[in-house]
């Protein structure tokens, strides 16, 4: 089943076109990576699936999905250095959407922002600060909010940015989990092809225009897919 | 237009800031001047900013009369900056003896001793010299005394004018005085800011006041508003004054909690523009407190 | 001790003071801390002006020939410039601050212009500086009850969205979150009790029961819970204590609690600061 | 129309006032694209109620015997105030329009407690508000030549440090600017600007002065240098404008260049609207 | 000649210690690479070293090298929303301590810029304004900076985050170059170990107490770095 279309996509900034005619779908299951060179227009993409800025023309349609049903990680959030905000609430705010019209958090919803603290290894951060984290602390809290959010699709903007290597491995296999285990689509920004080429199974290579949408297979037989890997297959 | 302001008539121009000196001054010129009052009637005189034109009428008088108080500092500032020579100015305050502002709001008899600031520069007077009937007399004088030594073909005129109107002021400061020796009390109680230092002085009235002066920033203290409620309960006052153009939610307080009745004191310093347009003067506006003054304090 | 808090307490008008004050310190305390966040802190000076202005406004339009009350131009007007600015968000070009002193210093100017062409203003500035928070009416009681009922029972529904919409909209958008609503609803809240306690007791104090309580709390609690929970206690007893404390050194109410939270406030960053300092030292 | 120019100018307290505003106008525009930018528009509005309670403190040591011109007490920690809120940066985790909000609440109650428990109130706020740009002395005219010549200079002089610390502090700390002495230059030159602006002429035109040009600039240009330039243009111009209106128009002066500024902004949003729709369309 | 010597160094934040006891040293022509788990203090030790933050103990001496010759690159950089700066402005302020006393930018300076730029793939940006640029984007133009700022010490904290694979190969070697050929030296904190082990001389592993500070063949060799680069020998 298609859960959500993008047809004829175009978005402009100002006089800068940023995106034009863009099509892509992505089905129940499906792992998305999208790819391309800096300021090609991904980050745009994905702001403009989740309605955070309007189109210019061209559809986007969701099927069989609520938006309260997806996850999402900005690629950047600037949080405000005076916010006072715990660990724990931040995360706990993917659980939002969630509990319906309850006003309070359930038992079930701390649990889960527990467990997601948990699996990226920051459960001991729970109670600090979120402003006093570093950079790759709280690009993992981020990241345990959209897996807390997510219920049929989790949306990544470069999720891997400022992770080190042990826990961009370990991400890699909860978001592998997710989306075999659970059945979760995922759509993923990512600069580092090597990681996700085992995992995905749709390539979209954007520049502006659409370049490339298919297998992971056929984009490393074409020649944007050689350069963008450095000619090297991973595994 | 230009014609206005660069051809002079024959006629002196006569330039008032506020009320009060702009009923005197049109009292003693009669129609042989030209007389402006500068601030509009209804407004607020603290938060006033002057345009152009204003100065440019003050630039032009041949007579200019204003406070000289806490409220139109920026008076002595355009001054300062203009030539003055040609030009008779009139400064209220200087015109009588002006009393350093209260510092209690609710100031009785003994008011005087706790006072003593010889050794201060620059002490603070209350600039509300115009409530006082005597002093209107010696303003009027003085106001008399400038258009005639500008307009002297006029001199005569303005004594008769002058003359008359002091008449006036004093018939009204008489029968003031009158009801005031013959009331049972001789507190005011106000519940509203007090301009009416120099009134209070002249009949020796005694006060309780909300607010110490007439600025208006001051808030009041609880503990002020519940001495009035105290007072008001234990003497058994009938009547809060209140004045002219204030939201009276002070004496509303009051007389809620004590049943006393909320009276006008006009301090006559802004009035409304009906009052103006219907032709009110300094001595109508004071037969009115005259008549709540005896309403008030039997 | 009892006798002191018996006399106290015989006022009507302190009793009304109290009620009306705590209320509304309340309210602004939870809403505060949004607003600090959000860059809003002088709102309060920025709506007096703007109070100013539309009042002038009101009485032009009387002389105009139109018979309207001048309160009721002036009151929808302010709630609206109150909406208006509070729907700015942190993406926005113009910051809440720019915002602020925009409005504020274009409705000062033309309150002064219309005045100054029209009949002449008698509403000063100052009187929306300084309130009478001791002149309560009964409605005014009333009134300050139902707005407190409500901001408090809206805050704690939405608290959870309204904690998401401002540490992050986008996300929250992103999600499903109707962020519009939420600032809507957030916005109103905070421009009724901004508004009516302005009328109520002056700029000068709600401006202060906004920012005080919030910036204190931020100087020792991390989390947003417990900033908007302490923030809210502080408001109230520091409300009261100020109150007291004008009843005894009869100074004046409004300055008094002001004072009260300044206190507060240099104690608590002084504890802020000890409490830092004891893991390098 | 030659006539009327001639007219203009030819009474000195208008020369005067063109002079010294336009200067200090100039002068505010300049430093106001930072004012702006570090979340300080309400700046002018804040200093001008530690005005109002630095001067009620002079007047309070005075009646406690010291003597003191309240002014000698007042200016001074005015540009104090100025000088510590300036300090504050974007790292601060109190943010500049909170600690103005603190401030300016702050003094204002002090201010009115210690009025009511020493002399009586003689000293308005509003007296900081509206301000006489119309009596200019000939010492003013020096002053705020001299003072518009000194920012200038050091304004150009430090351009590219001033740019550099406001727009990412810890790179030009990083790479061995100075950046404290530069953010001290910029506080000490704004509080100087802001405090003889709001004597010279009033809070109200020298918080308009500060924040219009700089965000009338910003929604046209988006660079630094054009916003910086246009924004002082601006400022003269609007400033001329305004006093010729007023002057045409008997409206108070201030009030008239604050409505210029207004409308120039207004129209600046357009044409920035206008450009952006542009191309979408 | 030694640059740069950290004795025993230790920092800590409130009640946090991010940094004990850190010793190494950074000699001229060294490209020291500062590898550790997220929050295990790496950006807290450049910070230290540019003395934007206090140190408990120990000392930072910096030898025959003043701070106005050192080029940084920060890991996050919070600009204002409504900054209005040109993507040159930017770029141009790195060269504000190479402008000795002259207020303004002379000839050189500017063209040092432009050359910069061009070097990153970013001379159509020149004129656009910085908050409008997308995350790799601002990442390219915060790198121009740093290379204008840099005369013989570079400090980089985690810069090739957020760009793609062509950039952050071009950037390698760029920096490659600056080491070798301009001997300047070279502080990189990075979790791409696999990208700079060819061309850094030196690796410190921090993990808030020194874990490792030696040639980057001892490293391959020790448990640690084989975990962290995934057991794998790149090269
Ligand atoms: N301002 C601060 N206040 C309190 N604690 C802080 C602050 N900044 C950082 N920390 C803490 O200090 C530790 C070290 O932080 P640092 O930023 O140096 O880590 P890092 O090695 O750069 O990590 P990353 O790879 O995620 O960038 C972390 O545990 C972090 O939570
Ligand atoms: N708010 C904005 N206003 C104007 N132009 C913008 C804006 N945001 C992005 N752009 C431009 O749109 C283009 C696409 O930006 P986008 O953020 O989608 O790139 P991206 O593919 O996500 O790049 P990266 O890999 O660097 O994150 C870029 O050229 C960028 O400069
Ligand atoms: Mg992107
Ligand atoms: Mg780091
Ligand atoms: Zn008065």
């Amino acid at each position: 089943m298609t859960l959500l279309t993008c047809d004829k996509l175009s978005v402009s900034y100002n006089r800068i076109t940023a995106l034009k005619n863009v099509s892509f779908h992505v089905d129940d299951g499906d792992y998305l990576c999208i790819v391309g060179e800096n300021g090609s227009g991904k980050s745009t993409l994905i702001k403009a699936i989740l309605q955070l800025i309007g189109t210019e023309s061209g559809t986007i349609t969701l099927n069989g999905i609520r938006q309260t049903e997806i996850g999402y990680l900005p690629q950047q959030t600037v949080v405000q250095k005076d916010f006072p905000a715990s660990v724990f609430e931040v995360v706990l705010s993917g659980c939002l959407n969630r509990k319906g019209r309850n006003p309070f958090y359930g038992k079930a919803e701390k649990a889960l922002a527990l467990e997601k603290l948990a699996e990226l290894g920051i459960a001991t951060l729970k109670n600090k600060s979120y402003r006093d984290l570093s950079g790759g602390q709280q690009q993992r809290v981020l990241l345990a909010r959209a897996l807390c959010a997510t219920r049929k699709l989790i949306v990544l903007d470069e999720p891997v940015t400022g992770l080190d290597p042990l826990v961009t491995t370990e991400l890699y296999a909860t978001i592998k989990e997710l989306n075999g285990k659970q059945g979760i689509a995922v759509i993923m920004v990512s600069h580092d092809i090597q990681g996700v080429l085992e995992s995905a199974n749709k390539i979209l290579h954007v520049n502006v225009e659409p370049v490339f949408f298919g297998s992971p297979s056929d984009y490393l037989n074409t020649s944007v897919g050689q350069r963008m890997t450095g000619g090297t297959t991973h595994a | 237009t230009t014609s206005t302001t660069s051809a002079k008539s024959d006629r002196i121009s006569v330039v008032a800031t506020i009320f009060p000196q702009y009923d005197f001054a049109r009292a003693v010129v009669g129609n042989k001047a030209d007389l402006t009052m500068l601030i509009p009637p209804g407004s607020e005189i603290h938060s006033y900013e002057p345009s152009p034109s204003d100065i440019i009428k003050i630039q032009n008088s041949d007579v200019f009369i204003y406070i000289g108080g806490e409220s139109d500092t920026w008076v002595d500032k355009i001054l300062s900056a203009m030539d003055i020579k040609n030009k008779k100015i009139v400064k209220m305050m200087d015109c009588v003896t002006a009393v350093e502002e209260a510092t209690v709001n609710n100031a009785n008899d003994e008011h005087e001793d706790g006072e003593t600031h010889e050794d201060e520069e620059e002490p603070e007077y209350d600039e509300h010299v115009w409530t006082s009937p005597k002093n209107a007399v010696k303003i009027v004088s003085a106001i008399k005394d400038a258009v005639s030594s500008v307009d002297t073909k006029n001199a005569k005129i303005y004594e008769s004018n002058a003359t008359d109107y002091r008449t006036k002021i004093t018939e009204l400061d008489t029968s003031i005085q009158a009801i005031v020796s013959k009331a049972k009390t001789k507190t005011l109680v106000v519940g509203d800011r007090f301009p009416f230092r120099y009134f209070a002085d002249e009949f020796g009235l005694s006060y309780k006041a909300a607010f110490a002066g007439c600025s208006k920033e001051t808030e009041a203290s609880a503990a002020t508003i519940a001495e009035l409620i105290n007072y008001i309960k234990q003497n058994n006052v009938k009547t809060v004054y209140s004045i002219e153009l204030s939201n009276q939610n002070i004496a509303k307080t009051l007389s809620e909690q004590t049943g006393a009745k909320i009276l006008l004191l006009h301090s006559c310093h802004n009035l409304a523009k009906s009052d103006f347009d219907s032709g009110a003067t300094y001595v109508s506006l004071m037969r009115t407190n005259a008549l709540n003054l005896e309403k008030g304090l039997n | 001790m009892l006798d002191f808090f018996q006399e106290f307490f015989s006022y009507t008008f302190i009793v009304r003071a109290v009620i009306v004050g705590s209320l509304v310190a309340l309210c602004a305390a939870l809403l505060g801390v949004s607003l600090v966040l959000k860059r809003f802190s002088m709102i309060g000076d920025g709506l007096s002006h703007v109070g100013f202005g539309t009042i002038t406004l009101g009485i032009g339009l009387n002389a105009l020939g139109l018979n309207l009350a001048p309160l009721s131009v002036s009151l929808p007007l302010v709630i609206i410039a109150a909406f208006l600015l509070l729907r700015i968000s942190e993406n926005s070009k113009i910051k809440g601050d720019a915002a602020i002193a925009l409005i504020s210093g274009s409705s000062l100017a033309i309150g002064v212009i219309i005045a100054a062409k029209t009949t002449g203003m008698n509403t000063d500035v100052c009187n929306y500086m300084f309130g009478s928070i001791l002149a309560m009416k009964k409605d005014d009681v009333y009134l300050s009850i139902a707005l407190s009922v409500v901001v408090l029972i809206l805050f704690i529904l939405f608290y959870h969205k309204i904690f998401a919409v401002t540490f992050d909209e986008a996300f929250a958008r992103a999600t499903g979150t109707k962020a519009g609503i939420y600032n809507m609803l957030v916005a109103l809240l905070t421009a009724v009790t901004i508004v009516i306690g302005m009328r109520m007791m002056g700029a000068l104090l709600i401006s202060s029961l906004i920012i005080f309580p919030a910036l204190t709390a931020m100087r020792v609690c991390k989390s947003f819970r417990p900033v908007t929970i302490l923030s809210a206690i502080l408001s109230v007893t520091c409300f009261f204590t100020g109150m007291l404390l004008s009843f005894l050194y009869s100074t004046p109410a409004g300055a008094s609690v002001v004072v009260v939270n300044l206190i507060v406030f240099c104690l608590f960053s002084l504890l802020g600061k000890i409490r830092k300092s004891g893991a390098t030292i």
